[in-house]
Formats: structure tokens, sequence, C-alpha cells
């Protein structure tokens, strides 16, 4: 008998097919299986678990500062030290984790969602896997090792030039971005591919889960945004090792430069964290108020609008730089509209509450501690988009709180009940309902205790950025309040995470659909097979395992001797033609070696660029070359110069 | 054997990059000491030995290095020496070495002074900056690591920055008697 | 239940080219992201002359202009072959599709070749002003990607003379590798008019 | 806590205005604050009455009044918006006048200090000073801001918001102080490993006051008066010190570190980290790098005897 037996889209009986694709699609095996694996559901749980590693660091790194700011003139740190862990923690919390951790989540998900066997390309997924890996790992050996980024995440030339950094601790953050966003480009292509042409049958583009919309806006963000950070880490990068001047007044350059094309990306990074936090956030209201979510097209408008909208407010990050006042009025414009398609899925989701019966699970609750905290991050944004006022709040603990509102309270609360949420489907066993809630109260109530007097803090004077206050400026009393704050919000944490791994082991067995959800991730069975689906389904709405699934046509004729996945249209996911998908394999391993010596090595000589392109080229060659004479290459060679 | 070549060569990159590194704010006092403590022997007989306690402490220090190029200009070497290619003082980005280019000769050559020209700094120069001088000072002739010599300033520019100048050979000095 | 409906789609193709393909779509983001790339770098030169007084900065010459004109007219030859490779591997013609292929690496090397002289003819250096950074940066993006594509096609130029070459997908490929080269010609116009035009002109 | 939390008290608060832009900016806020406060409340009782209203079990379809309530609640929050824009924009063109004629102030951004530079057509009449801007109060000065190393931000919350010093850029603010008074300001870009030390104080006077105090700064060092401040001025032209620091009237002529004419007048020592008294001179002048780590300030070894005439020396520098 079948794991996949009275799951809807499985016909039964289908036992021959069932044993035929365990083999074919059977993950790698032996003594390197680890560097072999391609498939979507190993890789995605190895990115969510790494992902969520380096959170942990940057939350210690947090836990650091806050320590060091608790009381004035504290010495837990010293000042080299201090802009080390916040510079760190800043290039943590954003490149290596709320970029990737909402790719994971995807990677993970995504195929799932829209009934297919696998993700697109999933050997360039397991390369930007390892990108991943080997970014961090270098981040946190150089922090290891006291040479660590300290200029910043924003890593503002002058001071990041060659002229006031001395060292390679900046190089590190240069090289950091290419791995990061090396990484996140590969995944946004993969994802975009994935959900423009292997949604199951019948899925058309209008009725795709709001998830699924949230991600591919997601994507094409990144495949916009990253490119300009690239660049000026490049140039950076160039200026302190060859001696370009970019950034050099005295030869032209200009330091402004850096901050129009880090803000290009900075600002849409933003909005790259919180929109798949949107699409959780739908998925798991309808699901916890058991209704579809409440104006369909009004939050896919408001997804598309929040992207494009996003590309307009870089100079918002530049108000006291003495930019022409017209342009201000522009953007100030651009930052305050923002809040309107913010704003019409804050309705939608209370009407889908209104409408629908909630229940209180753990995954719900964090939904409304969002919604809770959310509204104050918009709101505190709005008054940073005025440019007066960002002329007093700016660059101060103001700021601090207000991003902190809206990246924690609008991406990590959507993603720790996101996790919660999908973590049957990921484990096959169930979280724990109780310490979920307590471990929801304890990070909600940290989450305020830490940041909320922080607002207040901007307000009488606390800049960023500084390791240390004197005791007449005022600012004891709310730093020793916040860092008491951070001390529950960690313990919040760790009851969410011991839960999270004693439930791996012991949690109670899930079922295929714990939840009652529904989309058609929650039509396989938990953990799902290596093939995903027995046979592919045809759906007929936007919510398929609520209309019927049994009654819904299934796919048939699929190859169950080859990797092969079904290529639907673009918009109306008709049936198109046949592809077949790669089996395990450790080039990508190898070339995500090679390009991590490149950079690495690309801290001290430029040749290294020169040698390890030449060395990629051979790599990305056995990558691509053709295996056997039945199982074929699936990408030609220009896939080879995007990865490069 | 494998494993402990590994575990080696891990130790000694990750002693270098901490030595490359680190940020020496507060030295020690005997670093921070004025050099005007000791009076050197006017007349030695042989070959000069310069009287030096701490043995070239910054020579893989990139922020010492660093701060040795900003006290170059602070201290106004660049008045002399121009940016290292020299005017009314010698260059000091070529091989060529008059009083030598070991470490304890550069310190001695700003602490003491040199006919012709070079004022002594005794006194007037903190021990460490002259150590830091000394580092940036050996950078400019290519003699010092490059992962540690300081990348283009941020003025006009009138040469090559140090970390991509060729390395010299320094011209043969006279052997010295023990 | 045995009663079912089926979508039965064993009938289906094992490929398809254009907008069909998966590959299609992965090109079109890589060169979406690429095009953004030079789009930047393009932007910061603008924005680096909108500094100056002077363009290029005084006492430094303008880049000479012969190479890369020789260049741009090599380059657009090369869209012949090109669109021969693409039209021949669409009709899966393996013969058509090999000469074309080896015609157009042909070219190419050309190309890298004359690239080289573009570079000692800048006239200015990387580090001796920004104008010099941004034109040498620009330059060597464009010939990075022209190298990797190179390199890809020559291996795909290979794969088509042993036995995979006969593979449908091989052809699918090979019509992909062309959609590139396009690129690769079309974001060249663009640079070589900043390049060498607008310092002259603007 | 929420309204514990709103009445500002502080050092150098944005809340306190004490000048006419910082005091428009705080009328700004008032709005802001306001209209955030009743948007928050409504949004949270509308979740609140979604999430425990009492169900019954009626199939009637609600989702026409509940499109009608999203509609009105996005209509109302564009006009909410567009009002909190407008009034941005009116407070944000108030802010950019410039006066046609206003006193004019040049302050440069140092790591980790500020030189402040009183500009006057004469060129006798220019004034360097350091860490301290004195302006009279009801008058406005033009404060012309450039930076010699990395980015900095002038900031004084009582006064205005904060605009940045950049290498290569000219920025201004104008300030318009109401009062007399003393008012605090800090770096607010990161700008290195001292730039939580990096303030300033302001000092406000009353116009008259102001001229006094500009033709005391204008005159020459005092000439040292006693044995014990000539063995004082000694001891400092033969240390290290004026290789980076500046006596106006003595051979002390370094550039590089805040002019020290009449340092004994001002407040605070390191850029307003400590209150300038004798011990705190002789703690800053013996191991800066106690109190500032990694400023440029090298620590001076003193020999027995040198350093109380060194004090006494600097502490009539008034």
């Amino acid at each position: 008998m079948n794991v996949m037996e009275g799951t809807p889209y499985a016909l039964p009986g289908a036992t021959r097919e069932h044993e035929e694709l365990t083999r074919t699609w059977a993950p790698a095996s032996g003594l390197l299986r680890w560097f072999r694996q391609v498939d979507h559901l190993i890789i995605g749980r190895r990115f969510i678990i790494t992902a969520f590693i380096w959170f942990a660091l940057g939350g210690l790194l947090a836990g650091l500062m806050r320590l060091q700011l608790a009381v004035p003139e504290n010495t837990v740190l010293s000042n080299d030290q201090y802009n080390q862990v916040f510079t760190v923690h800043g290039i943590t919390m954003m490149f290596l984790f709320a970029v990737p951790i909402m790719e994971a989540m995807a990677v993970f998900i995504i195929p799932l969602m829209i009934g297919t066997r696998a993700l697109a390309f999933p050997r360039a997924n397991a390369y930007a896997y390892y990108m991943l890996l080997f970014g961090g790992m270098m981040v946190y050996t150089a922090l290891f090792l006291n040479m660590a980024p300290d200029a910043g995440w924003f890593n503002y030339p002058p001071l990041s030039g060659p002229a006031f950094s001395a060292g390679k601790r900046v190089d590190i953050w240069a090289e950091l971005v290419n791995f990061t966003e090396i990484s996140a480009l590969t995944v946004a292509v993969e994802i975009i591919v994935t959900i423009f042409r292997q949604r199951a049958p019948g899925m058309s583009i209008n009725r795709m889960p709001l998830y699924v919309w949230a991600m591919l806006v997601t994507s094409f963000m990144i495949v916009f945004a990253m490119p300009a950070v690239m660049v000026a880490s490049n140039f950076i990068g160039l200026d302190r090792l060859v001696g370009t001047h970019f950034f050099n007044a005295a030869e032209g350059g200009d330091a402004l430069l850096w901050q129009h094309l880090f803000w290009f990306f900075g600002h849409p990074e933003v909005y790259i964290i919180f929109i798949p936090a949107l699409g959780m956030v739908s998925s798991i209201v309808s699901v916890f108020c058991r209704r579809p979510v409440f104006g369909y097209t009004a939050m896919v408008l408001s997804l598309v609008a929040t992207a494009f909208i996003g590309f307009g407010l870089w100079v918002h990050d530049m108000f006291a730089t003495g930019l022409p006042q017209s342009g201000e009025s522009f953007f100030t414009a651009a930052s305050m509209m923002i809040a309107i398609p913010s704003g019409v899925q804050i309705f939608c989701w209370i009407a889908t509450i209104w409408l629908g019966k909630p229940s209180f699970r753990p995954p719900f609750l964090f939904v409304v501690g969002f919604i809770a905290i959310f509204v104050i991050g918009g709101l505190s944004g709005v008054m940073v988009a005025s440019v007066p006022l960002d002329l007093q709040l700016h660059d101060t603990f103001f700021v601090v709180a207000h991003l902190h509102y809206v990246l924690i309270g609008g991406s990590l609360f959507p993603l720790l009940g996101a996790v919660f949420y999908w973590f049957p489907k990921m484990t096959g066993r169930m979280m724990n309902e109780r310490a979920g809630h307590v471990s929801f109260w304890l990070v909600f109530a940290g989450f305020n205790l830490t940041f909320f007097p922080m607002h207040k803090l901007g307000l009488i004077g606390m800049p960023r950025r500084i390791y240390t206050y004197l005791p007449e400026t005022g600012w004891g009393p709310l730093n020793l309040l916040s860092t008491a704050g951070a001390g529950v919000l960690a313990l919040g944490m760790l009851v969410y995470f011991g839960n999270a791994l004693v439930s791996m082991r012991r949690g109670a067995l899930a079922g295929a659909d714990p939840w009652g959800g529904a989309t058609l991730e929650w039509a396989t069975a938990s953990p799902p097979p290596a093939y995903k689906f027995l046979h592919l389904p045809v759906v007929h709405g936007r919510e398929p395992l609520w209309e019927g699934p049994e009654n819904a046509p299934v796919v048939t004729g699929v190859s169950t001797k080859k990797r092969e996945v079904l290529i639907t249209r673009t918009l109306d996911a008709e049936p198109d033609h046949l592809y077949v998908y790669p089996g395990p394999t450790v080039w990508p391993f190898l070339a995500a070696v090679t390009t991590g010596s490149m950079l690495v090595a690309g801290l001290f000589t430029p040749w290294a660029f020169a040698i390890g392109t030449a060395a990629l080229l051979v790599f990305m060659t056995g990558w691509f070359w053709p295996t056997t004479k039945k199982k074929e290459g699936e990408a030609p060679p220009n896939e080879g110069a995007a990865a490069a | 054997m494998k494993r402990l070549l590994a575990a080696a060569l891990a130790l000694i990159a990750i002693l270098s990059s901490c030595e490359r590194e680190e940020r020496r704010f507060r030295e020690m006092p005997a670093a921070a000491a004025r050099n005007n403590t000791k009076r050197l022997v006017s007349l030695v007989p042989g070959p000069y030995t310069p009287d030096v306690r701490v043995r070239e402490p910054y020579g893989y220090n990139a922020y010492a290095i660093a701060e040795g190029k900003r006290l170059f200009t602070w201290y106004n070497c660049t008045g002399c020496h121009a940016n290292g290619g020299g005017g009314m003082g010698p260059p000091l980005m070529d091989s060529r070495w008059i009083y030598g280019s070991d470490p304890e000769n550069i310190y001695a050559t700003i602490v003491e002074g040199r006919p012709n020209g070079m004022p002594s700094f005794r006194g007037k120069v903190p021990e460490y900056q002259v150590w830091q001088l000394v580092a940036y000072v050996r950078s400019l002739s290519g003699n010092v690591p490059r992962d540690a010599a300081t990348g283009r300033n941020d003025h006009m520019q009138v040469r090559t920055q140090e970390q991509s100048l060729p390395d010299l050979v320094p011209e043969k000095e006279p052997a010295r008697q023990p | 239940m045995s009663e079912r409906a089926t979508i039965d789609v064993s009938a289906l193709p094992d490929h398809g080219f254009g907008s069909r393909s998966v590959m299609w779509w992965a090109t079109v983001l890589v060169i979406l992201i690429e095009a953004t790339v030079f789009v930047a770098t393009i932007t910061s030169y603008f924005y680096l002359q909108g500094n100056e007084a002077a363009w290029p900065p005084p006492d430094t010459p303008l880049p000479g202009l012969e190479w890369p004109t020789v260049n741009t007219i090599i380059l657009l030859v090369s869209l012949l072959p090109n669109q021969f490779v693409k039209a021949a591997a669409e009709k899966m013609e393996l013969r058509k599709v090999q000469i074309g292929m080896i015609v157009a690496d042909l070219i190419a090397i050309g190309f890298v070749a004359v690239r080289v002289l573009e570079f000692a003819h800048l006239n200015v250096r990387w580090d001796s002003s920004a104008y010099g950074s941004i034109t040498w940066t620009l330059l060597g993006f464009h010939t990075f990607h022209l190298v990797t594509d190179l390199f890809d096609s020559i291996v795909l130029t290979v794969l088509m003379f042993t036995r995979h070459g006969r593979e449908p997908k091989r052809f699918v490929d090979a019509s992909e590798n062309c959609f590139y080269w396009y690129f690769v010609v079309l974001s060249w116009l663009p640079i070589y008019a900043v390049l060498y035009w607008a310092p002259r002109i603007l | 806590m929420t309204l514990a939390m709103l009445s500002g008290r502080g050092i150098q608060s944005a809340l306190e205005p004490a000048g006419e832009h910082a005091e428009r900016i705080a009328s700004l806020w008032d709005v802001f604050l306001g209209v955030s406060a009743v948007v928050y409340v409504l949004v949270i009782a509308f979740l609140f009455l979604a999430l425990f209203r009492r169900r019954r079990e009626d199939s009637a379809d609600r989702s026409r009044s509940a499109f009608l309530a999203v509609s009105i609640s996005t209509v109302l929050t564009t006009l909410v918006l567009f009002g909190l824009l407008v009034s941005s924009i009116v407070t944000g063109r108030r802010l950019a006048q410039m006066p046609a004629h206003a006193l004019s102030v040049t302050v440069t951004g140092r790591q980790w200090w500020w030189q402040v530079d009183y500009e006057s057509a004469d060129p006798s009449k220019r004034v360097t000073s350091a860490n301290e801007l004195t302006i009279p109060a009801g008058v406005p000065v033009r404060v012309q801001l450039q930076s010699s190393d990395v980015v900095h931000s002038f900031w004084v919350p009582n006064l205005h918001g904060k605009q940045d010093l950049i290498p290569g850029h000219e920025n201004a603010i104008l300030l318009e102080a109401s009062r007399p008074g003393v008012y605090r300001g800090q770096c607010a870009e990161f700008c290195g490993y001292q730039h939580a030390k990096m303030a300033l104080w302001v000092n406000v006077l009353d116009p008259k006051d102001y001229e006094r105090w500009i033709a005391a700064e204008r005159a020459t060092s005092r000439i040292p008066a006693t044995p014990e401040q000539r063995k004082g001025q000694e001891i400092f032209m033969s240390s290290p010190c004026p290789l980076c620091h500046n006596i106006q009237g003595t051979d002390a002529s370094g550039r590089t570190g805040p002019d020290l004419t009449h340092i004994a007048s001002r407040r605070s020592i390191a850029a307003a980290t400590l209150p300038n008294n004798r011990g705190n001179l002789a703690g800053w002048i013996l191991d800066p790098q106690h109190v500032k780590p990694g400023s440029f300030m090298p620590p001076m070894v003193l020999e027995q005897g040198e350093l109380e005439p060194l004090l006494t020396y600097l502490e009539s520098l008034r």
C-alpha cells in the first residue's frame, strides 16, 4: 500500500505507478548523497534550516547589542566589536535570513501548491543553496577572526572605502552581497519559471493561490532590485581592491552614487521580504476562517501595486542628504501612496475574518499579532515618509523601531505562523499547540516591550548605530526596558524553536491534511513522497480542495520511468509538453565551491576573478554535459552564464 | 597527517587575519611612551645599531599601516617626501635606502633624524605612531604583505595605490656586525 | 471511482521551442537581470558625468574610435550566421546548425580579439579618475558576459558533433543560445554609444 | 505606558522645540501622531469586532456589505493620506525658505569632532572654534555643512532636523533659535569608531551677549601671565601637541585637531563627551583612548611635574 492512498488526486490501486515513481524520483543515496541532492523538498528543508541558523546567530548579535546598550557607558562590547556586531546583525537579517527564508519557503511549498513534481532547474536550486551556506559561513568565520565588516549593512562610502576602512573587513561585505545575490537571483528565476510553466492543468493565472501570486511578484522584484546592489558592491570592491574612483569626490566620483544604487535595491528589499509574508497571511487567514480571502482581485492588484510603487521611493532613505525639494515631494507622495495597497489588504483580511469563523490556532494567532504590530509599523512608515518629520526621525532609534515593526511585525510574525502551519507538510508531524500559544504571547509581548520604547528614544534624540551613550542623555531607563523586553522576546523564540525541534521527532502524526486546507499542497501525503503527486491534479477553482476534489479529473500519461514534468501554458495552464528534469548530481556543489573560492580569493587579488571564471566555466561544462543516452541535461549553456 | 596539516594551515590563516585586522587603539604604556626618555650615544664604533625595544610591531597590521598613512600627511612628511616620490627629501617608493630598509633603521631615521635635512621627531611623535609610520613607509616600497597595505586615498591621485605597488627588493645593505 | 475522468497527456511532445520552453523563460529572465546590471551601470556613468565639468576630465584623451567601430560591425555581421543557426535549429537540421555555429563562434572569437585592442585604446587607466573607472567597468562587464557566452557557444558547438547533437533538446539549446546572442549584440549597441560617443557629443 | 512615553524630556529632544523649524516639525508631528492614533484604534477595533462578533447561524451573504466597508475604508485611507501629504509638503516648503540675510557659520565634520568657522567678510574677523556652536537668539543663522572625511550628519533636535555632511557636497541648514539656552546636537550618520561620541553644544545667546562673545573669540590667545602658565606653554610647545592643534598667537599651528585658542571658555572637551574641567582635561591628555577608543588623539607621556603646569596653561586660554 502506498502513502498516497486516500489523497484526493490519487487513483486507487495505482501501486505499480507508486513503485516506479518512487524509484525514478529517489533522492541521492550513497556516501556523497548530501552533496548530490537536487529535490526541492530536501533542498528547501535545508534552505529553511540554514536560514534559521543564520537568524539565530543574527539574533544572538542583537542580544549582545541590547546588553551593551542596556545602561549608559556599558563595556560589554568595545566600539570596534559593536560596529562589527551591528553590521553583521544587519547583513545577517537582510541578506542571509530574510530574503533566503522567504525564497526557501517558496522552494518547498510552491511546487506542491501548484501541483507539480519538481521545481524548475533543480540543480541550479542546489547551487543557490550552497551559495547561501558558504556566504554565511564566510561572514561568521570573519566575525570570529575579528575581520567582520564594520561599516554598517548600508556600507556608505567614503567610510567603507579604502581610505577609511583598513584591512579586508568591508571586502567581506562586498563578497557576501555577491554570494547572497547570486543565490537569491537564481532562486527567483526558478520560482518565476515554475509558476509560469508548471501549474497544474486548470490553474489559470486568475486561479493561482495568493501566496503563489506573492512569490511571483517578489521574484520579479528580486530580478530588478538585486542587480543594483551587485553593481554597487562591485564598485566598492573595485575601489578597495584596484583603486578605482567611483566614490572618491576628488577624482570625479560621488559618495551619493552609492546611496542611490544601494537604496534602489534597499527599499524594494523591504517589500521583497514583506510581500511573501502577505501571501502567507492570506493562506493562513483563509484556512483558519474557513472561507476564501475576501477580494481576490483587489489583493492581487495590491501586491502588484506595492511592487511597482516599491521601486519609486528609494530616495525616501536619503531625505537628509540635501536633494532638490521638488524631488523630495515626489518621493514623499510615493512613500505615502504605498500605504494604500497595504491598507487594502489589511481591510480585506479583516473582512475575511468578519465573514468567516476564526479559530484561534497558533498560526492564526501569529497573523492577528501581525496585523496589530504591522499597522503600527505602517503608520510610523507614513511618518518617516514625510520629509520634515524624517529630518528629525531619520537615523534615530525611531527608525530602528519602525523598521523592526515592519520587518518583524510584517514578516517574521507571518513567517512564524507559516512555519507552524506548514510544519506538518515538512515533517509529517504537528507542532505542539500549547507551546505554540505560549511562544506567541512571549514573542508578542517581548517584541513590543523591546521595540516600542525605541520610538520614544528616537524622539528624545538617540541616534542609531552608537555603541554607547552618556548617562546625562536620559536614555538609560528606556534602553533598560528595551533590553528586558529583548530577554522576553528571546525566551519566546526559544520556546518556539524548542517546540519545533521536539515536534520534529515527537509531534503528533499529521496526516495529509491536518488543517483542512484549500490548496494543493494538502492533497499529498505529509511529508510528501519524492514524486509529490501520484497523479497530477486538475483544478477548477481557486480553492481546489474545498470544491470537491474527488470529482475533479486527474492527469495520466506522464512517464513514471523518467523524471518527467508537465509543462503547461503560462496564462491558462493548458498542458503543453512534457519535459525531463535531471536526477542527483554533484556538479552544483562543485560549482558552488568554485564560485565560493573565487569570491573569497577575490578579497585579496583581482586575478582570482579571471582564474575563478575560467575554472567555473570548466565546471559548468561538466554540469551541463548530457549524462546518458536517456537522461538529458536540462539547461543550455547560457544558464551557466547566469550562474557565473 | 592530512588533518594535522589542514589544522595547521587553518590556524595560520586565523592568526594572520587576526594580526592583520586587529585595531589596537590603546597601546601599552611602553609603546605609547615618548621616545625622549633615553639618549643615544652619538658616537658608536662600527656599523650603526639602533636602540630599539620593540621590533616592528605593525608590519602586518592593516589598521596601523592605514594610521601611518594618515599620519604621513598629518605630520607633514609629504612636505619633503611628497607622496613617496620624493622632493626635497629622498623618494620612499624605490628600492634604494640610504640608511637601510629594516624597520629598526627607518624607526631610527624618524626618531633621530638624519644629516642633510631629515629632522628628528624625538619627543614629537609618540612611539607607537612612529612604528605606524615605519610600517606605512615600508609599504610604499612593497615591503609589507599586500593584503595589509592601504588602498587608494580619497584625494587627487598622484600615484598607484600602495596595495598595487610592485614588490621591490631592497639594495644590498652592508652586512651587519653581530 | 474508477470512472473518474482523466486527462491523458502521454501524446504531448517532449520539447517546445521559443516561449513554450522553460529554457526560453530562464534565458529571458537572465537577460532581464543582466540588462538591469547594464542599465544601473550606464545610469552611474551619466550620474558621474553630471558631476564633472569636463568629460572626459582634463588631460584625458578621448577613447579610440576605430576598433570599437570595427567591432560593432563584426558583431552586427555575426547576426547573420546567428539567425541562420536559429532557423536551422528550429527545423532540426543538424548539418546546417553545425556549420552555422562554427562560423558564429569564429566571428565571436574575432570580436574578443578586437576587444583586447579596444581596452588598449581606451586612453585612460581605471585608477586615474572616476571616468576611467566607469569606462573600464562598463566595457569589462560586457566583455565578461561576452566571453562566458562565447565559451558556452563553443561547448554547445562541440556537443552538436557528438551523439547528443541529435536530441531535440540540443536544438532547443541551440535556439536559445542564438536568442541570447541577440541580447549580447543588442546590449552592445547602447554601450558602444555611451562609451565612445557620449564623451564626444555630450 | 504609551501615554507616559509620549511626554518628552531629554538632553536633546525633538519634542521640546526651541527654534522656529523644530516647532513647525513638532506641530506636524502632533498632527501625524493624532491621526495615526485614531487610525490605529479604528483598525484594531474592527479587527476585534471581526474576531469576536457573535455569529448567528444565518446564511445571508454579507460580502456586499463587506465590499462596501472595504471600499469606504480605502477611500478614507486615501483621503487621510492626501491630507497628511499636503500638510507635510506645506511644512516642508516653510522649512526650505532661506532668508536673504543670515549669519553665516561653516561646520565641518571630522572624525570625530566638529570644526566651527564663523564667517565674516573681513578675513581678520573670522573665528575658528570646535565642538560648540554659539548663535544669537531670534536671528537666522545659515550653517554651511561640509565634511573632510566621511559622511556625518548635523542634528540639533531642539532647533531643527538633520542634514548630512557629505564629502564633495555643500549642504546648508538654517537655524533660528527662539530663546537663549544650551542645546545638544549629535552626529546622526554612522561615521566610524567614535560615532557615538561625536556631539556638540549649541549656545544660544541674547544678541548683545553674542556680540560680546564673538569679539572675545576674535582675540588671539591670552599670553601666559604666571610662571606656572609660562612653564605650561613651554611644555605644550615642546610636546607633540602643536603638530595637530592651533593656538592663535603662538607657534602652535596644527590644523588637524580642534583649535585650542579659547579652549578654556568651552563647555566640554572631546566633542561634548566630557565636561570641561581640570580633572577631565588631565584624563583626556593622559589617556584619550580610554575615553574615545580609536580617536586620533594620542596619549601624552609627561614627566613628573609637567602635567599641572600644562593644565594651568590650558585653563588660562579663556
